[in-house]
């Protein structure tokens, strides 16, 4: 069980803040392929993923990043701080 | 070194005051970056929500901090940033340097504003009376990381 | 755009909130600078007396100013240059810049900085237990114009 | 007639801040020539000039700059502001 967050345009886009999902994903990309394929507001927040920025357990890191033991992933675009 | 998140806001003249004051006699240049809302060319921002993601945003900016500390001869630093909704001309944030010598002071200064800018979690939207827009990242701001 | 040179000292928390408030919406990054009367490595400073050239100190800063601000999209700018004597620990000097873009204000502050030290006439004398001394100008302060 | 000022340890050599010139020296170096030549004190103070700045009517200049409707002549050593 992983907690999944989205920031910005992308919490937006999907509707809700943070969910609990149940995966048996080895990475960050089979995540979201899994949550892509749910529905047509996920479809559309991962459809470009390079306009998208992930932190794994509030560490930003690659699409490619393997989810073991990881409990919280973070999807969001381009911070825009400052 | 000091780093605060928080909705409230801040005096930027308090904060430099002490900040200058608890440098004492050590450091002889004193930064600060203040980041203001600026209004949009045109006029008509009604106002700015910042978003962050509580937790993450403290541990980028500390790291951040810790970074710049390891480059450069400081004696403190601060970064204040805020969150929530802000009107133009409010106050976003501030970081302050101080240092024996004013090159590490600036140098610094820039540092954790590049880095703070494009790897610490907050997202800006403008809300405006013909609608609301995330702000989006600009190439110029990742293209600073590149110079350190 | 102001120059001010005087004996007193002066609050950097108000001048910098002040500065700040002035740029209100139109500039988005204000940075400051703030030189401290820096105590001896081992200790034992006990005054540093600023000696300047009334008249023409004005007439440099201001054109250290106007070089800048033709230089960079400033929307304000602030010189304040104390004189006579400083105890360690005081504020000696401070710049303000504001502009659109953070790159522009902390451009123009390490410029009117770098002109300021090596341009405008003052001359810093420390005065310790063991005697008193003019301080040099430094190679660095010269070489660091050359980057403009 | 001219008002020659000195800043700094070049004041404290000399022993006064200002003092009005005649002189028909053509540039600054001959100014210094005239001014050394006077006592052990000037003399001391213009010993080295690449230790010393010049500024004609409060504007830095250069030691060969003519003198020609200056009124007021400063020395003193590198400045030190900031």
């Amino acid at each position: 069980m992983i907690q999944v967050m989205y920031f910005a345009w992308v919490r937006e886009r999907i509707g809700l803040p943070r969910e609990k999902v149940e995966t048996s994903a080895g990475t960050v990309r089979d995540l979201v392929e899994e949550l892509a394929a749910r529905e047509a507001r996920y479809a559309a927040a991962f459809a470009d993923l390079s306009a998208l920025r992930v932190a794994l357990d509030q560490e930003l890191a690659d699409f490619d990043a393997p989810l073991d033991g990881v409990r919280e992933v973070a999807f969001f675009p381009p911070m825009t701080g400052g | 070194m000091t780093v605060r998140v928080q909705e409230e806001t801040f005096d930027i003249g308090a904060e430099a005051g002490a900040f200058a004051v608890r440098a004492g006699g050590q450091a002889g240049a004193v930064v600060t970056f203040t980041g203001v809302v600026r209004d949009r060319p045109g006029g008509g921002l009604r106002e700015m929500v910042i978003e962050h993601y509580p937790g993450m945003t403290e541990r980028a900016l500390s790291s951040i901090e810790a970074e710049a500390v390891s480059r450069w001869a400081l004696t403190d630093s601060l970064i204040i940033h805020r969150f929530g909704p802000l009107a133009p001309g409010d106050q976003i944030m501030m970081v302050a340097t101080a240092a024996p010598h004013r090159a590490d002071a600036f140098a610094a200064a820039e540092y954790l504003m590049d880095y703070l800018k494009s790897r610490a979690p907050f997202w800006k939207k403008e809300i405006a009376a013909d609608g609301a827009e995330w702000v989006a990242a600009r190439d110029e701001d990742e293209a600073a990381l590149h110079r350190w």
